[in-house]
């Protein structure tokens, strides 16, 4: 009976073009699912180099801890590293849902680690010129089979992630400050609010032309910057009552490290 | 780079973008009233005069076609060909109303599923990616998905039109369209829900054939419908 | 001006303002109310008694039509015409319901589309903006709509009341309406979603025609319909 | 006039309309633009440096205004002056941050509330709704109780940049506000939740006006700012 | 009186308070249970075999309604009956749906509409507010609501049953329901909201009573329910 | 009792309701305006002029009570007597404010809590639910509650009118209504969230005196404060 | 300097316990996101396997298809092994948000390869008889020193997250129901209607006594119920209309396969 | 097994599962009513009279926990000890209290920091969840935070009640506090939050501090406190 049938061939056209469907369709989303899962060990490792770049503000010698954040940097680079190595010869696009959480977390950890070493917002050339990878030419070359087997892999961040990662930085920046202020320093507040100041206007100048993520964090943004404007503020108040006698201290401990940077004045 | 350097950069990339998306949006409301135009054109079969006149609509809709050709080309040359995925969005339903258009015209020339190299042909693009402006294998089968369920219709209105046979041989074109459908893992994404409507076409072009063959209308394609 | 007399003065606009909104409001009841009765009158065409007395029902409904102009002429006088659109949120929906409505007993009195000219008449407004308190083209293509879906229900029960020639008539009409509004450029508000079920109401109607031609009950309209 | 013909008339409408609006956006987002290079411009009196300096900021504002009304003068020849309300939506908001900036700047350069008639003379546009192009008093308002959260935060920074006396200033102009706005019966719509923020900037000074008294810091505007 | 003491005399009174919502909540959900398992024996008359049975399960259910009848009483007991309305949201529901239950044992029974009266009656409790616990309108729509959509399925169920006069009944029925609801005047509550709902029930009912039709089956109730 | 008739009879209850709500509506909004003119009296309290006169403002405050009383006697004609919770929504919040305009006048002469037999009196209602329209008391508790963070800002404020004992005073106060408050046991409501925001009143009029005696401006009330 | 601080001491013990509190909070951290990635696996392949299951209704042997959709169960079954691994000694409820959506996912997927094979619902009991795992004892016995260390290994599905399982097991057997009649099989439908109709009553008994979660997905359940009895509706109406040379045809064919079971009538 | 004996079978677990809800939230809300009876005890050392009798206000406490032992000791008889996160919810909030209490007392006694296991002992529960009731490392840390804030609250009030040398005492123990939780990776959950709020709560005590100093009040505990 089976054998009678005269369509017996054009269902198999049909059937065999939704092999190549399945397996295209297949092929991506267990891609897309691998992509997930790098991305949120990427975040978890970035958040925890966040935490521990909070402890800057009180440790007697910030350069150990710089030092582990670079390691665990490493770590989280080399995780983005098996995101590029799944995107060759991709469209970055297509799956940029899948890993965008983690590269936006990436990019506030070494942003807030650049803050913290050099007091300047990192850029994003800075931060893609990290993400250049060297590849194993030897398990590779086989493989691409006469493509460009580029030993060089490299991973771009999209302004728009560099832009959400920016903003979350802003939290972290918060947080410094009033540490700082808890801790007795000084100066690091007034340095924070001038550069949480410049970032805020940055934003404010982008405006409602960037994406909608970003116009969403820009409350959380302006809270951080109200936050720590009013905790210079209230150095500024307090710092007016010191007594006559102890300016002297004062001005020969502080200011001397203070006007060099950007200070208040 | 000063702050201020930075955000200005990333300003002018921002502007970029939506400098293109402009572009974009202008060449797809284009391709959109292309399209209205080809669907008007063969809407026309579920009338029983148009019906009638099948071969002349398809003609008219291949001529159409030339001018979707002519804006796909107009679309390429408005972003960076590896961004494809970037401005999907902007293209991927006029594609699938295409795609739909292209599909059904070929089926109604040939009784036959569109492929996915004949689609690209009548439409401009590519199949590959890497080729460059391509046509995503969703939505290719969204765009059949949309014919099946315009079948089902033309199912019902060609028995209006007096025509007995072409239900059964729509319902043994969906039945097999199904059986291909049948293979794929969707995810809980709109093609899924488009999938699940293919259903009640194969339903509704079952009741049909039901309908004709109790009266003895069913002209039995040759072999047995073993089923 | 003390920020105090300046800001007393403001108060005296908003004031203003709310005043002029509650007389709206309460003239806009008035208007559902005459709009409920209205629909009350030409429902009664969907249960077989009243079908078959439909130029009566037109009729009632049409001395309505009276109490309508009349209480929009005094929705007139409560705003100053220029700011239409200030206020256009209050009656929008109102005025789209009596443009169905309205539409509805053009289309039973004549098996024909009601134009904007003839609903202002029977609404008592104007066409053109310029002229005074007018129907907004949005608002009567949304009336028309409303009609639309009106019509599959009568599709149905016009066969249930023995009637087998009206559903073909219907189904003609109603596909000349899509084949307008396929002309239209809409864009994506609450317009295009309503239009977006006419092709609901469309397949229904081919549906009940194709129920019964296979029937053999289908009264073919003498000659070929060619359109 | 056919169905057809009544579509094809219509679609002229909708497009026309349609137009219209796309050149609305236009100009909108170009004032939009300005608005931020203002805002920008001001913003830098919240830094110890611009704080120094905000006569010459005013200055530069006021440049960009004329820019402003410029950018007005170009929406006011987009669409018939009665239609204002049909479009109200598209320029409302860019209108309420406009008026924030321009109140921002009269506050800066004179301690005062700018009055709706200064708003309108800075912006280009009318008072009075008869007159052309205006500033609906609601937006007025918005615009003016932004500012009062600028003003918050301007409290604080001035005691960050060593002036002592501005807080006292502002808090007295802020109280007067606030009675002004108590003078008002107010919906509960979006105004009112802006108004019921104002009580938090009012506290907010009247802390920093405290926290100088309590130190003795409030006195003399006049004395020394260096510390 | 010392702050402490008024507060500690408050307390007594948040506390009975307390205790009281805590009784009624108890009552109330003896009352859902109740209701749950009525619609259970109820629900059955969707079965094939349910449906055939129905004069036995509604009398299963009336005998449930006299344990509703004893919750009720003891509600009743809980609170001062002048304080309804301040506990009405706690047994707002379930008495909409225990009337909901008692509308459709007493269609099913007389294929009538129950009325206020009966419902009270069925519930034990008053009409008139001032007599006591009693059922307010609102809640008595709304049940009358629910059951509305359980006899559009009950129409569906009944064809598949066998039973093709059934579904005829239903129509007039909701049909002179629809009316009803058409002489009121609903704010833009919950209860308009489902009363919206209404005409989707009406318009499947038609549905089901036209398919019957066109395959006359629709006249003879009486004859035999095998097929 | 025909289907039409019952909801004709329906049609008049829910008229009658919405009629009730629309004056007790109209009444509130009288109420609101005549709280907003007592809040502005009261308001004059924080600015230092306004701050030495509190006697005088006490007394035009309680003049403006005798307003309340009257409207407020108007309000309860409005319904019966037995209904309040079924408009409670309506008046519920402007009995707060006026509770705490209240509770404000009396601390202000004072420097105590008002009781509940105190507010009644002041606003022309009764304690007992049963003896007539009376104030809920958890609309007391949260009257009490935004005098709490009223007197906070009063706390600051008073420093920078030179006075120093107020803020202990009101120190005492507070932490003796925080005691009070600790006996209630709070549902999670308004009302809970309410009091969650008293700790913050706490801490900052405990922040104001700390600041005073770190100066050695608090003058310590003679004898200890052992409570 | 350092040496001098007399409370050199006391500040280890406080840093001391928050060491081991870091490590605590990272092991449950770590567990469970490996929780979380596992149960999008288990996600995924479920999915999958419900997808193979649709193609009963399409193939001439569904023997081949349930048979293949064993092979994919049994790989599930393993992935939850690995859940249940994770959980050894551990409170199942502490890390049930990591897990429930794939366990759910899992039973529709169990439920509806029952359904289809035995034409009922498969019990709570069912489903955990198929989750007991026997372990490698001889890598185990190692490291448990000294506990009891079981060769069995168990996993129990919570009764809510069986409930919501079945809840989405209706919309399959909606979908299964449409597919059906669109084959021409007149009977499967009929007992697909009765089925979902206990399920339907069976969920309306309990009422709003269950989690949220299944409340919210009553309403689909009631859409998918009334698609399924517009289906038989549809099929008995047309039904009515067989000729009645016809009937003998349909009676012999059908009948006596529709009525054992449980049919229309 | 049927699918209604499946349904009652879940349906009785259901039942159970609330029950046991039930039971729970009785006993917890009994702790609750203790928590708060500590705390009222506690407070008191904010106010200089209770300030200057800190161990027998311990005492007391101490005394209090007793009860608190005793109705977690009923708490766990309530449900099965391994299903300890099934109901964590209900008593999470609570024992994050009582573990603040716990520390507040501890602290109070002895300057230093609660262990867990300490808080175990004090609460009569746990410290590892296979021995029984345990208390959450989570739910331990959190209440240590809570206490955080309580101190710099206390340190304000102690310069007020004349004791300038606490403050430093509590600087020293909340920055080594502070140490402890910065070796922390938290996630974004309450406890981060909380964890935020420790910052200021350090940044308080530190500006105690510094006004102390400024002033020559801080009495340096012997020795140098560099940082
Ligand atoms: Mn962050
Ligand atoms: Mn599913």
């Amino acid at each position: 009976l089976e054998a009678e049938r005269r369509d017996a061939n054009p269902p198999s056209a049909v059937i065999s073009a939704f092999k190549v469907f399945q397996q295209e369709l297949d092929t991506k989303h267990d891609k897309y699912e691998r992509l997930v899962k790098i991305s949120r060990d990427v975040t978890i490792e970035s958040k925890r180099t966040i935490f521990l770049l909070h402890r800057v503000t009180s440790v007697p010698n910030m350069e150990d801890v710089l030092a582990e954040a670079d390691v665990k940097l490493d770590c989280v680079q080399q995780k983005i590293g098996q995101i590029a190595e799944e995107l060759k010869g991709e469209d970055l696009f297509q799956f940029h849902k899948a890993f965008t959480a983690g590269i936006q977390e990436y990019v506030e950890a070494a942003s807030f680690q650049h803050f913290i070493r050099h007091r300047t917002l990192i850029s994003l050339e800075e931060i893609n010129a990290r993400l250049v990878f060297i590849r194993d030419c030897e398990a590779d070359t086989k493989d691409d089979t006469g493509r460009q087997a580029s030993p060089v892999l490299t991973f771009q961040v999209t302004p728009t992630d560099y832009l959400l990662g920016v903003a979350d930085l802003t939290g972290e920046l918060m947080r410094m400050c009033i540490s700082s202020v808890g801790n007795g320093d000084m100066d690091t507040p007034f340095q924070l609010g001038s550069f949480l100041r410049e970032i805020h206007d940055g934003f404010s100048y982008i405006g409602n032309t960037g994406p909608y993520e970003v116009s969403k964090k820009l409350h959380t943004l302006r809270q951080s910057l109200a936050k720590v404007e009013d905790a210079c503020y209230t150095l500024r108040v307090r710092g007016s009552e010191i007594p006559k006698h102890m300016l002297a201290d004062v001005f020969t401990s502080r200011a001397a490290i203070m006007d060099p940077d950007e200070g208040v004045a | 780079m000063s702050v201020t350097e930075m955000f200005t950069y990333i300003q002018g990339f921002l502007s970029a973008d939506q400098d293109v998306r402009e572009d974009i949006r202008k060449v797809v409301q284009a391709l959109e009233q292309t399209a209205r135009e080809i669907l008007t054109v063969l809407q026309s079969v579920h009338h029983p005069a148009g019906f009638r006149d099948i071969p002349s609509r398809c003609r008219r809709a291949r001529e159409l076609f030339s001018a979707v050709r002519t804006q796909v080309g107009e679309l390429k040359t408005k972003f960076p060909v590896e961004q494809y995925y970037r401005f999907h969005e902007h293209w991927k339903f006029v594609l699938q109303r295409l795609t739909f258009l292209a599909a059904f015209v070929v089926y109604l020339e040939s009784d036959s599923l569109v492929t996915r190299e004949e689609v690209v042909k009548i439409l401009g693009v590519e199949v590959d990616r890497e080729k460059g402006f391509h046509l995503d294998v969703e939505d290719y089968l969204a765009g059949v998905l949309i014919m099946a369920s315009e079948l089902s219709r033309l199912a019902v209105n060609s028995v209006t039109a007096g025509d007995y046979g072409r239900p059964l041989r729509i319902s043994n074109f969906i039945n097999e369209l199904d059986s291909g459908f049948r293979l794929l893992n969707l995810k809980n994404d709109p093609l899924r829900k488009r999938y699940d409507g293919l259903k009640y076409d194969v339903k509704k072009i079952e009741e049909v054939v039901y309908d004709l063959s109790i009266r003895g209308l069913a002209k039995e394609p040759e072999a047995g419908e073993d089923k």
